[in-house]
């Protein structure tokens, strides 16, 4: 089927670095970090396509090993800041628990594998009862109208760009402000007069409405919208003011906000 | 053992394949189709059928093998459909759901169709629904493929049309000129942006 | 006499029910729902339906009853897979890929699990493969975690227990019996050794 997602080769960091470290292990005394480094680097650099989020995750691992390199190339003085230390044995030992984790999963994954394969030999029974019984069966298109499946295909068939593009801020949770106000200063200048639980009607997760929100005081802080407020704990109302001015270059700075 | 095991070996499996395919058959299977999925002649699965049949009665299966108009299928038995009656009140609890009324449109509006048609619009795997809504009698099997694979095509039935009331497909509402279309009525409600907005890493 | 023939009269009724329900049936059956229509103890169901699946896998059947997802279903034998495969054309079983295989394992595990939590266990964001497992039917969200963000927690469904062909999670093998040997552990440990000095043979 076309929409199995590809994924490269290693699934993730945790995977490629298993794999080396794995099969390094001929003799596990003459495991050496440095090959290990060499050629998990030599692997993410093959990975080209990779997504900007994907390849962070790489990276944070190759940083962590190299640290540890690092740590052992450098000789053992009496300076060396206890806290400092502490905090790469943190490192290492999460990394390590991460890698038995990955293991024992991948191990699971293939016993897995191996039942589905064996369930894929048998199928089931599905005919359901004979048409002597049709009479008993609930109708399952009672109250289903034409017009009604006139909706549900039109639902299917629409070009879906609209509303993905939104709810791809919505998971994985990460929601930024500065999107949020692109969309306002988008939306707000010929919306008029507009409520703030108009602007965030629909939307779920609560991050995109703190986000939204953040924005909206951002843009009260340019002096470009008006927000009223007719009661404590009321609506709020908000009123574009700023003109036909829709540049967003004061909001590069604007952090990101994670669930 | 049982009555039912043929004289050779080679029979058994055949017999084998036969009562498997007979048994995930969702339609009846016609003599031709055995006959070519079996490597058999016509005349040797026409006889298989008939011996097997005798053999499940005479076991005194709650199954049986029947021969019906396009071919042969399993089928619960007449002796004990007091039972199957109750099973049917009792175990189903069937309401349509969005998918299974999606996948629906879908082949009403576009029919014949394939699965993999209606997976590719749907973006999911049609195929539980699909059975479903063919075991209901809503769609059914109308032609094969010319392609590679020969997909067996759907489309919907008679029942269908007076289950919903129209008279022939050309009642359905059009949807051709029907616009704006779902998505944009809902961008417009929630009062958001409805045009893509190239919004750029500036959140990186 | 057919091997499968129970002994007395009364439960050969109660079977030819039980097999006739099971055919018409288009999901796994539980004993509960068997019991209750059968008007018997769900222990003597379970033990009818043992009996059974044994006397179909003595008499050499094409088909086998089988324990899965909870209930009691019909289905093709393996040992004719390659016939009924022919049959089936384009219901063909889809290809669970590698990475949704150990998303799956670490949710089956470990459920009730958010996204986030799968994500720190596999290193990458598992978004794109839960969506497809969860379009699949293999996973659902069960809950809502009470913490801030209320992030949805996710678990498996009877659909993956049919996939896997299994009765229920507890007939996956335990955990333990996966956890890495002293091998792997030692070759990562020495691998990770955050200085020489612990270990002067290491070759550098």
């Amino acid at each position: 089927m076309g929409y199995e997602v590809t994924t490269p080769v290693f699934a993730g960091p945790f995977e490629l670095l298993l794999h080396l470290m794995l099969s390094d292990e001929l003799d596990i005394h003459e495991v050496s970090l440095s090959r290990i480094i060499e050629a998990y680097l030599a692997e993410v650099q093959k990975m080209e396509s990779l997504d900007l989020d994907v390849a962070t995750e790489f990276l944070l691992i190759a940083a962590t090993l190299i640290e540890l390199k690092t740590r052992r190339l450098l000789p053992s003085r009496d300076d060396t800041d206890i806290d400092e230390e502490f905090a790469l044995w943190e490192e290492r030992d999460l990394l390590l628990a991460r890698l038995l984790d990955c293991k024992t999963f991948k191990d699971v994954a293939g016993v897995m594998g191996t039942l589905i394969e064996r369930a894929d030999l048998s199928f089931p029974r599905m005919a359901g009862p004979e048409e002597r019984f049709a009479s008993l069966m609930p109708d399952l298109l009672e109250g289903v109208t034409p017009f009604r499946l006139q909706r549900a295909i039109l639902k299917v068939t629409a070009p879906k760009q609209h509303i993905t593009v939104d709810m791809m801020h919505v998971t994985p949770i990460r929601a930024s402000v500065a999107d949020a106000l692109i969309e306002l200063i988008e939306f707000l200048p010929t919306a008029g007069r507009i409520s703030f639980s108009e602007i965030s009607k629909g939307i779920t997760e609560r991050v995109e409405v703190i986000v939204r929100f953040l924005a909206l005081l951002e843009l009260f802080k340019q002096g470009r919208v008006e927000l009223i407020q007719g009661d404590r704990f009321g609506d709020v109302g908000v009123l574009w003011t700023g003109g036909s001015d829709r540049s967003f270059d004061a909001i590069l700075n604007i952090d990101d906000y994670e669930g | 053992m049982d009555n039912e095991q043929p004289d050779h070996d080679l029979t058994a499996d055949v017999v084998r394949a036969l009562e498997a395919i007979l048994l995930v058959a969702m339609e009846p299977v016609s003599s031709t189709l055995l006959a070519q999925l079996l490597e058999q002649s016509v005349a040797t699965v026409e006889t298989l059928c008939e011996k097997l049949a005798g053999a499940y009665e005479d076991a005194g299966h709650g199954f049986q093998l029947c021969k019906v108009a396009g071919g042969h299928r399993l089928q619960s038995h007449p002796d004990v459909a007091a039972y199957v009656e109750r099973f049917i009140l009792d175990g189903q609890h069937i309401r349509v759901s969005s998918a299974a009324l999606e996948t629906l449109a879908i082949i009403a509006y576009k029919q014949p169709m394939s699965r993999g048609q209606v997976a590719a619009i749907r973006g999911v795997d049609p195929d539980a629904v699909m059975r479903t809504l063919q075991a209901r009698g809503y769609i059914t099997e109308i032609s094969r493929d010319d392609g590679p694979g020969q997909a067996v095509l759907f489309g919907t039935t008679p029942l269908f049309l007076e289950r919903l009331g129209i008279n022939s497909l050309q009642d359905l509402p059009p949807i051709a000129d029907f616009v704006p279309d779902a998505s944009v009525v809902e961008a417009l409600e929630l009062g958001l942006r409805v045009s893509t907005i190239e919004s750029p890493t500036l959140s990186e």
